[in-house]
């Protein structure tokens, strides 16, 4: 097995271990805090797949500012771990079983299909070609998104705002 | 060597997780948790697409960073609305908030 | 400095900021600031303007964004006809900052004035210096948005505020036909730049009937600007704004704006087919220039007989370029510029020596506050056309190719200048000449108006008036026929030939405007026809007159009644119609959730998981099959 | 494929050298730092153990190793636990992209990653998860206190130093730190951004939580804020994490503004030695002279006065960028 390859189920490893913990724990702060290494995790998928710079904002965004702000959100509220309450819902039978059926229809539909192998390279130095890309052929998109930055900036602090 | 396709298999199991959290957990938290589970699985997607299928194009990272964006506009406005929930209704159970139905 | 010319508008820009953050804490309050900015952004206007005489040319590009494949480059441009605009503005910009100091003192939102001033003259460097529509709009709209403010600068006046209202919608009437204008034109040949278009307009990007609309579209823009015929309305009204704006924006820069823009996109007129455009230029320049010197004949309001004149000369630029005469219109813009702020001044400096706007309660001024006499009638002659002064020049060179081109035009123009020649002679003798018959001032405009009877202003005044006055004897030998018209070597068209000068035409301009003269001096210093005759023998033409041709009057029939009852129809049409189908849609939306609410939980986890139930349902069905 | 492991041996040999030589420069620094308050107070600090109490920390260390480790009762043990990894963890992954010097064969840094800069701002915020963990872990008020107030403080002050990290960038037109440095050729970006280093340094002081911006830690309301109920080993890795990410701090400054290892004469990484301890004695200097903010002012003053700032900074330097260098 070659070291791409290590690499790669070690990290699938920890990003799927972490994500099962984050989703069935019933200790809300364990949850949270398994977002971390699972967010790690897909950044190192991001790095070998050549994405350098959305595995550098992956963890300045995700695993820097997301799990804060969920820290945050949990020890703010219910006074925290929320072990003293039900976790699951009464769906929670059903739910499971849409679930793993849906796992199993992705990957049913990720292997039969046979997928194109595209042309051409990456280039050599992402975060300019990026920056390009976004300042000429996606300037909408980039222009949009920061609208909607601001706008939900605005708004998460006007709700969050105690009213007096 | 792994392929496009192992990608997309951890990426639909990571989906899967997060619907898992999304349909069967009660905290508003813990569902958000799942929702960011979610879209890491679509970045994942998006950027091994890039890389496999069009890596002459930077659309895959592009849109994997836009999506990140949001995500963190998402996380901003979803928590305040939980906080904002927390100090009216003073739960953050979902079942329990249901002052609209009634 | 040619090279960095954008660095210009840059430097009122800086005060503006500065006076916002730090207003009243700065020395001089904020007054300082502005004018150092206008003052350094001036002589850097006079550096760019030597350095273009002498050959050098600018033209900064570069991307701003790319749409799709459409990349949109913004940038400046620096050649003879910006950089003479950019000195002008710039010099006439600091000699009434100056003057501000005097006339706003007191005024309790002093450094505000201070920084719309600066605000002001940035959007007017900028639009100058535009290369590309879009720059040109932008520049445009600030200057608006600039006017606005600076009429209403007295907003609890109501007339005031209601004067920047007026203004600000008639010209974004105008705006609006701009934009479409531009639009089209983007359209048409894929670019915003000046060049870039035109090449391709001439190209055949756009050509035939579409290329004339686009031109009188984008003509419809200056008619807004520079208060032409219908649109002329706001100007007067302008009036309300202090002294110094009036000078400055509604006079000299701002509302010359629209002939520059006319100048800056003379291409696009002069391909549209048959010059019809630039015959759209002529007449509603022509007809503005008469129609508005008739409406300055009846007017008492010392600043709003100028503003008539304003609207009036205004129409001479555009028929200088309607009727080929490039380098004339543009010439008389310039010497305009000088001798209409200088009259702005002038009258403000009155003003504020007398407190009261009415010329009927004015009289033997010219003893009282000498310096502002004789600059003003200096002034008056400039724009009355007497010979050496600067207006005589340009204002003959745009009779000259209104003559050679289309006798009508020519008469619209004399009979304009013959009136322009009435009605200043009436109110330099109003103001000027014989006794004071001011009783008691009323409450002053502006803060420290002194009281007691007329007195000269402060030397702070003074001198910016005098300076503008040398401007205003001597500016018009740049463009004398006598010394080879160094104006029109260095501003002209290519393909644009001037009109050789003819002296009995001359001649006969120069009778004119003394025959204007003569008949106000036999109206009202002789009084061998008295004024009150004549508007007992003519009742209706001086109702015509005072109303201003029923014009407002016409706009308020038509867009509050004609609107009025477009919108009662659609009230109804509203109510009866439209709610209908609302309360149609409420009453089924009604019904149907009342059925619908049992199977309705409330909850996303329930939906959410049907949404995903179905997912699964669906391509397990799509595999089987 | 062959960098992955790149990075993977840059980590192992960052943790080596972590474990020598930065441990003794740690060690040194909690040294400096006792005889430079005793000298700012008209003390004179250790001096018993070793010639001039050169050996006093090492003597703490040894001390702290042989404590105990107290767990509190009811405390949540995996978090409490694994916060003490994650701090000095991220610390430590900092360095991975700094340059100490030059040797006859490139650059000396552990790998000169294509997004460096960028890499240095993201290992920098895990720490917060860290201290958040320990401050939930701890199960003690004082702690949570502190970790809540140092995730504001964190998060606050990120964007004024990504900010300047991106002026930076936008001058060298790069985000790897050599091109940086090597940028910095003629002129120290000192010169041409002084307000960028000015941010960054008073940023980087609250991001390392040291005064006057310490009301995480304050002695006097919280005890010893996040880390109050840590003893042993587990404290002197805090103490470890928490020197390592103001090295961090001073030795990106020194890459960013101050030329890196750039200098005549001596060798490059005694320039560089020299550039950082420089910055270290800044550090200190200003701890033993100001007093700490309250927290609201340590809010404002970000978001109100470095924030815009820095958005302005950046916006003139781009326009400069843009208009006059072309």
């Amino acid at each position: 097995m070659s070291g791409e390859a290590i690499a790669f189920y070690v990290l699938a490893a920890v990003t799927l271990g972490s994500g099962l913990v984050v989703v069935t724990s019933k200790n809300m702060v364990h949850s949270a805090a398994a977002l971390v290494p699972a967010f790690l995790g897909a950044t190192g998928l991001y790095i070998l797949l050549n994405a350098e710079f959305v595995a550098g904002i992956q963890v300045l965004i995700y695993a820097g500012a997301i799990t804060v702000l969920i820290l945050f959100a949990i020890m703010l509220t219910e006074g925290g771990t929320g072990l003293g309450s039900r976790q699951r819902n009464e769906q929670a039978v059903v739910g499971t079983a849409v679930a793993a059926a849906m796992a199993a229809l992705l990957i049913v539909v990720a292997t039969r299909t046979g997928w194109t192998a595209g042309s051409g390279t990456l280039p050599p130095y992402t975060p300019g070609a990026i920056g390009q890309s976004f300042l000429r052929q996606n300037i909408l998109v980039f222009e949009g998104t920061s609208v909607v930055l601001l706008i939900s900036l605005m708004g998460a602090i006007l709700i969050a705002r105690r009213e007096d | 060597m792994p392929g496009l396709t192992h990608y997309l298999v951890v990426s639909a199991l990571l989906f899967a997780l997060g619907i898992f959290a999304v349909v069967t957990r009660r905290n508003a938290v813990a569902i958000l948790m799942g929702v960011e589970l979610m879209l890491n699985a679509a970045n994942i997607n998006l950027v091994a697409f890039n890389k496999y299928v069009a890596p002459g194009a930077m659309q895959g990272q592009i849109f994997a960073l836009i999506v990140i964006t949001l995500a963190a506009c998402e996380a901003a406005v979803g928590l305040a609305l939980v906080l904002a929930a927390y100090r009216t209704l003073e739960t953050v159970y979902l079942d329990e908030i249901n002052v609209m139905k009634w | 400095m040619t090279q960095i010319a954008w660095i210009i508008p840059l430097l009122p820009l800086a005060a503006f900021a500065l006076i916002t953050a730090a207003g009243p804490r700065l020395p001089g309050r904020g007054a300082y600031v502005s004018i150092a900015g206008i003052v350094l952004a001036g002589l850097g206007g006079l550096v760019v303007l030597g350095e273009v005489i002498g050959g050098a040319r600018a033209d900064v590009t570069y991307t701003w964004a790319v749409l799709g494949t459409k990349p949109i480059t913004v940038g400046f441009v620096v050649d003879p006809l910006s950089a003479i605009m950019l000195a002008m503005v710039g010099v006439v910009a600091s000699l009434i900052t100056i003057y501000s100091v005097g006339y706003m003192a007191g005024d309790p939102r002093y450094p505000r004035f201070f920084a719309y001033l600066s605000l002001f003259q940035f959007s007017m460097l900028f639009l100058v210096l535009a290369d590309n529509f879009l720059f040109i709009y932008a520049g445009w709209e600030l200057v608006g948005l600039c006017s606005y403010l600076l009429i209403g600068f007295w907003f609890e006046r109501p007339a005031a505020a209601r004067a920047a209202l007026k203004a600000f919608i008639t010209t974004r009437v105008g705006d609006f036909s701009m934009m479409i204008g531009i639009l089209i034109i983007f359209l048409y040949t894929g670019s915003l730049r000046f060049d870039e278009a035109f090449r391709s307009i001439q190209g055949g990007a756009l050509a035939g009937p579409l290329l004339t609309a686009a031109a009188v579209l984008v003509f419809g823009g200056a008619v807004g600007k520079s208060a032409q015929v219908p649109l002329h309305v706001w100007l007067p009204d302008a009036m309300e704004g202090p002294t110094p704006v009036s000078a400055l924006i509604h006079a000299a820069t701002m509302v010359a704006a629209g002939v520059y823009l006319v100048a800056r996109t003379y291409p696009l007129f002069l391909l549209s087919p048959n010059h019809a455009a630039l015959t759209v230029v002529a007449y509603i320049g022509g007809i503005t220039a008469l129609i508005a010197a008739t409406m300055g004949v009846v007017e008492d309001d010392i600043k709003r007989v100028l503003a008539y004149s304003t609207i009036s000369q205004l129409g001479y630029m555009m028929l200088g370029l309607g009727v080929l005469g490039y380098t004339a219109g543009m010439f008389h813009l310039i010497t305009h510029a000088f001798f209409k702020a200088l009259l702005f001044l002038g009258a403000g400096s009155v003003i504020h020596g007398v407190a009261t706007n009415n010329i009927k309660q004015m009289g033997g001024l010219a003893q009282a506050m000498p310096w502002t006499a004789w600059t003003f009638i200096a002034a008056t002659l400039a724009l009355t056309g007497i010979p050496p002064f600067a207006g005589f020049f340009s204002k003959d060179q745009v009779l000259a190719a209104a003559f050679a081109h289309d006798r009508a035009l020519w008469a619209l123009g004399a009979a304009g200048a013959f009136l322009t020649s009435l009605y200043m002679g009436r109110l330099i003798w109003y103001t000027f000449a014989g006794t004071y018959r001011g009783g008691d001032p009323q409450a002053p405009a502006h803060g420290s108006a002194g009281h007691g009877g007329p007195h000269e202003s402060p030397a702070v005044m003074v001198v910016p008036l005098v300076i503008l006055a040398i401007f205003t004897v001597f500016l018009g030998w740049v463009g004398a026929e006598s010394l080879g018209n160094p104006f029109e070597r260095f501003i002209h068209f290519p393909g644009v030939e001037p009109v050789p000068p003819s002296f009995g035409l001359l001649l006969l301009s120069i009778a004119i405007a003394v025959a204007g003269w003569a008949a106000a001096a036999v109206i009202y210093v002789w009084r061998i026809v008295p004024s009150e005759s004549l508007r007992q023998a003519m009742p209706w033409a001086y109702t015509l007159l005072v109303r201003r041709y029923f014009v407002d009057d016409i706009y308020a029939w038509v867009f509050l009644g004609l609107g009025g009852f477009v919108m009662r129809l659609a009230g109804l049409f509203d109510r009866y119609v439209i709610d209908g189908l609302v309360n149609l849609t409420g009453w089924l939306a009604r019904h149907v959730g009342l059925g619908l609410r049992y199977i309705q939980t409330g909850r996303e986890e329930t939906y959410l998981l049907l949404v995903f139930l179905g997912v699964v349902v669906i391509v397990v069905v799509r595999l089987v099959w | 494929m062959g960098w992955i492991w790149d990075v993977l041996r840059a980590i192992v040999g960052t943790i080596i050298i972590f474990s020598a030589v930065a441990f003794i420069a740690v060690m040194f620094g909690v040294l400096l730092e006792r005889k430079i308050s005793a000298w700012m107070q008209s003390r004179l600090g250790p001096k018993h153990v070793g010639p001039q109490g050169l050996l006093q920390t090492v003597a703490d260390t040894i001390k702290l190793l042989q404590k105990e480790n107290i767990v509190p009762s009811r405390a949540d043990r995996l978090i409490f636990a694994s916060a003490v990894i994650v701090v000095p963890l991220a610390a430590l992954l900092d360095y991975v992209v700094i340059p100490f010097g030059t040797t006859r064969s490139g650059p000396l840094i552990f790998r000169d990653l294509n997004i460096g800069v960028l890499y240095f701002a993201a290992t920098s915020s895990l720490v917060v998860v860290g201290i958040l963990m320990a401050g939930w872990g701890s199960n003690n008020k004082y702690a949570l206190l502190g970790g809540m107030r140092s995730a504001a403080q964190m998060v606050t002050y990120e964007i004024p130093i990504g900010l300047a990290l991106v002026t930076v960038a936008l001058m060298a037109g790069s985000l790897s730190t050599v091109t940086i440095v090597n940028g910095q050729a003629r002129l120290w970006y000192i010169v041409t951004q002084p307000v960028a280093f000015l941010i960054f340094l008073v940023a980087a002081t609250a991001e390392v939580n040291r005064v006057p911006f310490d009301l995480v830690e304050a002695e006097s309301e919280l005890v010893a804020g996040y880390f109050s109920e840590y003893s042993g080993m587990r404290f002197a890795l805090f103490q470890l994490g928490e020197y390592g990410e103001m090295f961090a701090m001073a030795a990106m400054a020194v890459t960013l503004f101050l030329g890196g290892w750039r200098g005549p004469v001596l060798p490059p990484v005694l320039w560089f030695v020299i550039k950082l301890y420089a910055l270290i004695f800044v550090f200190m200097w200003v701890r033993w002279t100001y007093p700490r903010f309250r927290i609201d002012q340590m809010l404002n003053f970000s978001w109100k006065i470095l924030i815009p700032v820095s958005v302005l900074n950046l916006v003139v330097t781009a326009f400069f960028a843009v208009v006059v260098h072309r």
